[in-house]
């Protein structure tokens, strides 16, 4: 039980789960589930009660029981009390003073990556929660991660993206056209990546096939991806499909895992299944995952010690933990994508992206963000604009672009291939390094970085869209 | 929306020419051009009326009445309306508990462990009932007036996140399927269910007492395609059922979404697989497009006639 | 707060007491010290909770009948309770438009040409509606319960954005007018204003028929300060008048802001210079200073008894 | 009559001031003044309607009737036809597409200097309704405006700031405190600008008198200004008080104005006597002017032609007609501060803060933005440090700062000290040249441009606030 007393009224909270919960800012998920704080008032009363709270005591108590979670199990079994040490001391708020006394310091990279396998989820949570935007902005940009495949990704100074050709039916021809369009603007250094609209191995087989001709023939340098649940993927690799990249989304518990059909082992085995085909060539990162606030609670599995309901950016965290076991070459937060139930406006979507983004990369993660928000949301492309341009100044490994930003197979928006232009113009960021190279073998890279104009018709690349 | 707003100088006519011809294939915004690194007005003008639109989508509400009339023309039996417990629009989006959850309090079990308690009121005055509602033309309510049925499938037609998808696409969807499945499966008579998130179908498909149940669902709208239907599969429905436990097949809407047809024969497959397998899920596949000719995707990249609606995935 | 979270490395205890010292002589939050380039975490904190408490200080309503018996104790006749149309908090945030108009329909001038018309119902019931409230404590209210006075000044006080502040503040504040202003000129009755923004003080005066009128009203609640009053004085008050025809006295909080006898001998100031220029507003300025010592600022950085009220400006 | 079909639904606008009022984006004070479009649908209209609308209307339609309003007879006799003559021939929806195509290009700065006098507040307040915010960012950050008296504002790469010391009763040792408290942690390169809790002259010589002093003695590269009203300052100017720069709030109506007790002849009296002390070094830009959405409404001020509500941000934006003619050292807007009934919340403020940075920008002011909220609104830190970032992304001159973003005088929440250090950091950004040399001379700069931490006993300007 922790108490805290604030503007003459005392708080009190039923452990660390309710207290994470309750010093978590708003937002409609938590509100679902049960564990928001009701007032303004209790909130900074936990944030207060939490930053009081020794590192330590997340070792001692599980947010979700070690007996019933195999994330927990990985969480703590796999804890680096050596890379701990440094911190070991610190509670939750000397954490914050800590992490920003170290970002404004030159060495800020070395220091932070020494301990971030010390830091274990639950822990970056907390500290989360007590941080301003600016913070988990500033922390953020002090941490680097990267990780390669064909290309490099989360490179000081660059912003990649996926390219993302949805089609409501797989249509090959809508496929490439929209890579086609996608590459023409300069995106898709993090990966060409379609979600196939069926699940069926042999339309998945198809796309890689595709996409790997189009890859080869037009010799890009980048890493392609079809997202079909991971079992698909593992099957297509014992069939012998050009498999780059191995997907799937994650969760923060056993039970949200188990809703998405898969566990750590399944996971593992697929990594390995991947790495074994040998395909890359600067790396060989091959997991490529998702992961988003809501999606325990969305499956029934987000309860935690004492039955009482985990916050949803706790669980988000959690997800890291099984990401970071896989040494993948993408992780990202598909942040606004499911839907206001868990973030409800363009407020809460840029909070949870830049939460997320920030604790994913302490936490090691080559992080990316998939900046979106559905048409049942309370946001708009401002709000976007806004996440996106927080993100690349806080150093974001990539984001998901699709033309003109609206994905007609998933049903929302993400941001659209310009605005990766956009960013990395304003921000002075440019692609991964082997991607601007191929850009610039292609004419299309200007002396300042600049993604240059070329009409299709006298572009090599127009050949990908039509068969002459 | 007038043209004068392109400016002229940005894209050429042999590359409008070019994209015009590409969009063809894919609703998707490729082609927009480039005003400097931003997309051009024009295109940003037309995405604001898009948005507003599809924001709207989401609140027209269905219109049961009408769906339920030309439901029960098809002659599979008479449709119930099943409301779950999400009061109206606002807070169907802000609460998906509710929306899994039937409106009437007799549970499921109540309801499948009596199927033929014709002294329970309500079931007792059905036929009246049904008399009047054919004046008014609104159909019967709530899980209580579900009998159990024993059929091998039961049909959901639910309104989800687009009442327009359902509207759109449920009844010449319901009818594919009535065609594909009727002569080799028993069907139940379809239930309509509104205010409903997919495993709201659990809890019908166990009044029903079906040994397959499949959820038309209204996909969550998008900039440019709102009507957008999903079939959900679950092999013995019953309420706690996993996501990881169904199927799915989703973007539904011919003419550039998926067909009727092609829908139908992927969830024949997978009924089919799910009652030899036991089970619905992630261990079942969708294999019905394994004999379909290519092997490599080489074809593909070949010319192909635009205007061919391109429904089968992966020819 | 548990001052553990204060990291010790990051400020050594000379500076803390350096800082220590300075803040005697602001409410400012000086000397916060920094954690790189941030605010320490125990500032954070303390930051959220104030401005927690800011916010609720915005929603909590004025006790009126406290309020008036407080003013009524004073002598200076029977206060009248005025509301705006603005019906609750939520929509006095909105809508400042209504928070300028009194809620009764009596037009001002129907008030102020008929001041005594002792024939209107409710006049004539007054004394005994007096009598009755006196049990519950609540003050005759609207536009139409005030008499045109005639009086050279008069006084409203007015919730505003801190209520906080006129219970704090406005008591002492009016006493310490009615001191200064009492002898010099003829008061009218004190009004309580509630839901107000300053510009619903012309109807009052014009009602009141004063010369002169003085609101106190409640300033914005601050994150430190959050109770905070301020006076607006318009010459010749009836409705209409632009800001730039008041003067105003800000930041009445003793002991930190400006104290109650320094305000009033402002208030006395602004009030015989708008009564010699006949308007008040830009042109008219606080020279109530300009006899104070100093001609240079030099002195002030002498030291100075940081204990001491500091009260008096540009001493 | 304007018309515009959409969705099947045809919509009309009857006027031009209607029309920019309901292509505004949502804001609460359009809906108080009752010109807010009805439905995001209308809305949508509306622009597209506006789109279509050539820039020479503007020319020929004032929004405020030339007779009986002296700034939109500032606004056409000043206007500059020949500079215009480059875009003389677009519509607002082709000065978007102009806007964007230039800023991408090397000679930006240039080109939109060249426009600049060519545009009117309107066109400019009309573009900028089409923009998203990433638009209203990378055309702010193309543009370059720099001013000077002793220190330069403006220049690329650079990121300034206001120091304000408030104090409850203009106490100058709890002023001289939170003076020091901001120099030490880097600011005030913009303006030591207190605004006096009383309009006493003597007061406020008292304070002029008191920055003069700390000036001079710690020998700092910058300029003060006691923020009271100008009729004010000019008094004092004539009794010898040492003046650097030269207040006033002003808005975009005459009307509004003379709420504020100011004309555009008095102004420009003010700008003349402040000159005439020739007290700068790097330059002789003496006014400081600060602008709002909002203030017009606030005075009954705000209706145009045809008797109908000007929507807020196209008034907002004629107030930078009246500040250019004034040749400003400083202009902000106080996006956040009058209240929730003009901006609602951080979503609001944030969009209000970008447009009105854009346009004072665009129209060629030295622009700064005072990041700010009040208690009454729906906003937050998060929100501050939000608009923060993407301002200075958007190249800002100067945001204002306060001791720990509280300003005990004036009842809002500004940005902190720290806030400047954060955004400098992360954004790459730098203070003013002549101050960042005087920092550096102190030991204050750090060879990454960082402002250092300095333990206030062991820096001479401890002298600042104490005798000894
Ligand atoms: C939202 C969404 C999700 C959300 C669901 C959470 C939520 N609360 O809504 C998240 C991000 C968690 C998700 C995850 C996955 N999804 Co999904 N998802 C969607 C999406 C975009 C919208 C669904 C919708 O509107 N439903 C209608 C509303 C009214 O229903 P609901 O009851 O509110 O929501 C339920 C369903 O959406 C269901 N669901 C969501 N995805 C999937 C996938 C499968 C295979 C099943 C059986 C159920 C299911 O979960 C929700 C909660 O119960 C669709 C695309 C589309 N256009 O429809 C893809 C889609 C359904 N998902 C898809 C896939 C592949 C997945 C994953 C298997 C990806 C992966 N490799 O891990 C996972 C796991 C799903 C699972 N087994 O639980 C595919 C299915 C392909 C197919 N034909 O089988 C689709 C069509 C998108 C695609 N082409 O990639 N998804
Ligand atoms: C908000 C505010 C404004 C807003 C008012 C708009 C609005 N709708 O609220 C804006 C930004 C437009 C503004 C402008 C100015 N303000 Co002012 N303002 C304030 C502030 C921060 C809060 C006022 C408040 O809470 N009022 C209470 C609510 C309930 O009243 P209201 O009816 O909603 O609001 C009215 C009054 O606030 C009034 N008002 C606001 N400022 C001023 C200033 C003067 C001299 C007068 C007579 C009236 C007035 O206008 C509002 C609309 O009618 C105060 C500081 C404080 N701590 O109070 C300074 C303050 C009152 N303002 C001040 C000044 C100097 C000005 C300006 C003269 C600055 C200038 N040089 O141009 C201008 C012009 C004012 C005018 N003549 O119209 C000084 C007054 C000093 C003094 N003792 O005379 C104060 C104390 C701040 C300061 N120390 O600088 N202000």
């Amino acid at each position: 039980m922790y108490h805290q007393r604030i503007g003459g009224a005392t708080y009190s909270f039923d452990g660390l789960v309710e207290l994470l919960a309750k010093a978590t800012p708003r937002r409609s998920g938590d509100e679902l589930a049960g564990c928001a704080a009701e007032s303004d008032a209790e909130r900074a009363a936990a944030q207060w009660a939490l930053a009081e709270v020794p590192l330590t005591t997340f070792l001692e108590y599980p947010v979700v029981p070690y007996e019933t979670d195999e994330v927990t199990r990985l969480i703590l079994d796999t804890h680096d009390r050596v890379a701990f040490q440094a911190i070991s001391h610190l509670t939750v708020g000397g954490l914050r003073d800590w992490l920003l006394g170290v970002a404004a310091t030159a060495e800020a990279g070395h220091t932070l990556a020494a301990v971030s396998r010390g830091l274990t989820p639950e822990m970056v949570a907390a500290v989360s929660k007590l941080m301003r935007n600016q913070d988990l902005i500033a922390v953020a940009k002090a941490v680097e991660v990267r990780a390669g495949f064909r290309t490099t990704v989360g490179l000081p100074g660059t912003l990649a993206t996926r390219l993302q050709p949805n089609h409501p039916t797989d249509d090959p021809r809508g496929i490439a056209a929209a890579v086609l369009d996608g590459l023409l603007l300069g995106c898709g250094d993090a990966v060409i990546g379609i979600n196939p609209a069926t699940d069926s191995p042999k339309a998945t087989a198809d796309l890689l096939y595709l996409l790997d001709e189009v890859r080869q023939r037009f010799d890009i340098p980048t890493q392609s991806c079809v997202l079909s649940h991971v079992t698909t993927t593992m099957g297509l690799i014992e069939a012998g499909a050009p498999v780059d990249l191995v997907f799937q989304s994650i969760a923060g518990t056993e039970g949200a895992n188990s809703g998405f059909g898969v566990n750590i082992s399944l996971l593992r085995e697929a990594n390995e299944a991947g790495r074994s085909l040998r395909r890359g060539t600067v790396g060989d990162n091959v997991m490529y995952l998702e992961t988003g606030q809501g999606s325990a609670l969305s499956a029934g599995a987000h309860l935690g010690t004492g039955g009482k309901p985990v916050d949803q950016q706790t669980l988000e965290t959690r997800a890291y933990a099984v990401a970071r076991e896989l040494d993948p070459l993408l992780v990202n937060t598909v942040v606004g994508f499911i839907g206001p139930e868990y973030l409800y406006d363009g407020k809460q979507i840029i909070r949870a992206g830049l939460e997320d983004h920030c604790c994913g990369k302490l936490l090691g993660l080559p992080m990316g963000v998939d900046v979106c928000y559905t048409n049942h949301a309370e946001a708009d492309q401002d709000d976007m604009d806004n996440l996106l341009t927080l993100l690349g100044a806080a150093g974001c490994a990539f984001v998901i672009a699709v033309p003109g930003a609206d994905d007609v197979m998933l049903g929302y928006q993400s941001l659209a291939y310009h605005d990766a232009l956009y960013a990395r113009k304003v921000l002075g960021l440019r692609p991964a390094p082997e991607f601007a190279a191929w850009l610039d073998r292609l004419g299309m890279m200007g002396t300042d970085g600049r993604v240059l104009p070329v009409p299709p018709l006298s572009s090599p690349l127009r050949g990908l869209a039509s068969a002459s | 929306m007038n043209e004068s707003l392109r400016p002229s100088g940005i894209e050429d006519s042999a590359a409008r020419a070019f994209w015009a011809d590409l969009r063809r294939t894919t609703q998707a915004r490729i082609g927009l051009g480039r005003t400097g690194d931003a997309l051009p007005t024009a295109d940003v003008l037309e995405f604001r009326a898009a948005h507003a639109a599809a924001r709207d989508a989401v609140h027209n509400p269905l219109d049961v009445n009408a769906l339920a009339a030309q439901v029960n023309a098809l002659g599979l039996g008479e449709a119930v309306h099943i409301r779950s417990r999400a009061s109206d629009r606002s807070e169907y989006l802000r609460r998906p508990d509710l929306g899994r959850l039937p409106s009437d309090t007799a549970t499921a079990s109540d309801t499948a462990t009596a199927p033929d308690t014709a002294t329970a009121p309500d079931t007792a005055t059905a036929p009246d009932t049904a008399t009047a509602r054919d004046v008014d033309t609104a159909p019967r309510e709530g899980l209580s007036a579900l009998r159990s049925t024993g059929a091998d499938i039961g049909i959901v037609l639910a309104d989800g996140l687009s009442p327009r998808a359902l509207a759109d696409h449920g009844v010449p969807m319901l009818a594919a399927l009535a065609e594909i499945l009727g002569d080799r499966y028993t069907l139940a008579p379809p239930v309509i269910a509104t205010q409903s998130r997919v495993a709201l179908g659990d809890h019908i498909g166990q009044a029903l007492g079906v040994g397959t149940l499949l959820v038309l669902i209204g996909e969550r709208p998008g900039l440019s395609v709102a009507d957008s239907l999903g079939i959900y599969l679950t092999h013995l429905p019953c309420p706690g059922r996993a996501d990881s436990e169904r199927n799915c097949i989703s973007n539904i809407h011919p003419p550039e979404g998926l067909g009727y047809t092609r829908a139908a024969q992927v969830a024949a497959g997978l009924v089919e697989g799910a009652r030899r397998l036991g089970r619905s899920g992630v261990d079942l596949k969708d294999t019905s497009a394994e004999t379909s000719l290519s092997s490599s995707a080489a074809v593909i990249l070949e010319a192909a006639d635009p205007l061919e609606n391109s429904a089968v995935p992966g020819r």
